[in-house]
């Protein structure tokens, strides 16, 4: 299980196949993998965004981003997991985050992985202050709903 | 007894303060911490609280030693 | 939108990384992005599987990969789309499935990634005949449940 | 009228035969394209019907120039 905040630029599909290739011991073993990447858009209730910082507490973040993960583990049979999170200065087509669950079955890929998005949106430490066209900025004030 | 404060996001910037150190005779729970850490300010309805980097409530009592942390609602993800 | 039987082997995370590359006209534009891959295990049914052949219905499973992405299109606010799918002789660890699915927000590209998923093993013509490693072969009969 | 039926997997095995034309004159349903293609076989229960590429109940009607498919429960994904 590999769970990492990141100050630099990643690109989503080639952290997860670079992961993949090192998990030897799960070739063969995986039938359902359920993948979530969030992704910068250059527009934000309904004001072009020209950048983002994202704000984090470093310690209580990594131990919720842990916490959270190991909830997963507990609640479905999950043979690995991939979580991924950026923090600092962000520009549109930038990858936020990347959670990948690999599980032997698609349900329990796909309620994992939904699982540990859902929990990092409302609980780990995170905040994104966004700068629009006009070089203003604002916070974000809440997380779109999950619904 | 010793606490560490600390505030993020808006919260940071609208009290201008990231951290402070707190040297408390009679800080008993959260709420004493905000208060002597910012001189009385209003706490924001939303504010959320954590202690140690668990989240708990603005009753919940302070020790020596305690890092209180204040942040907005988080957006991450 | 991408959809696709394939004869050959593909790495699922370098067909997405590929793919979302050539979408010039989705940058900044997603904020979602939802992917099952689905591969084939070295075991099913408490037996050692060595290899799969997938037969498929060509025109029929061509038609309902279509009809399936066509009915997500209209219940989900879906910005882009990707399905391949596997057939012929297959080896464990070989992909056999990936949906990739781009949208603003997280929900709809969670629901339609599923909803691709499930209405694609539910009605989509392929049949699975593993064999097994005593040179056995059998048919999958069913898949297995969504929930 | 003339009708193609084909059958996939497990039923392609069983009966042995993935194609057949029928040059069918008694022919007006799925179940009679069924029996004069297998000669009377047994249609196992969960075989699933397409016309056309199209799902279709076992009761459904054929026409002229129609391609009518017999196949067990679908395993893909």
């Amino acid at each position: 299980m590999k769970i990492e905040i990141r100050e630099q630029p990643f690109n989503a599909w080639q952290e997860l196949h670079g992961y993949q290739e090192t998990c030897n011991e799960l070739r063969g073993k995986y039938g359902a993998t359920a993948v979530f990447a969030g992704t910068m858009r250059d527009t934000n209730a309904s004001a072009a965004v020209k950048a983002m910082f994202l704000e984090h507490y470093p310690e209580m973040t990594s131990r919720y981003l842990d916490k959270i993960a190991h909830q997963a583990l507990q609640q479905w049979t999950i043979q690995d997991a991939l979580v991924l999170h950026r923090v600092g200065d962000i520009h549109p087509e930038d990858t936020i985050v990347l959670i990948a669950v690999w599980c032997e079955h698609r349900d329990e890929a796909f309620q994992a992985c939904r699982f540990i998005l859902e929990e990092l949106k409302h609980r780990a430490p995170f905040w994104k202050k966004e700068t629009l066209s006009d070089n203003t900025t604002r916070w974000v004030s809440s997380n779109t709903p999950a619904k | 007894m010793t606490i560490t404060v600390k505030f993020f996001s808006s919260l940071r910037e609208s009290l201008d303060m990231s951290s402070q150190t707190l040297n408390a005779q009679n800080v008993a729970t959260v709420i004493d911490a905000w208060n002597q850490a910012t001189n009385g300010a209003k706490m924001p309805d939303n504010v959320l609280v954590a202690i140690n980097m668990d989240y708990v409530g603005r009753g919940h009592q302070v020790k020596d030693g305690d890092e209180v942390a204040f942040f907005p609602p988080v957006t991450g993800g």
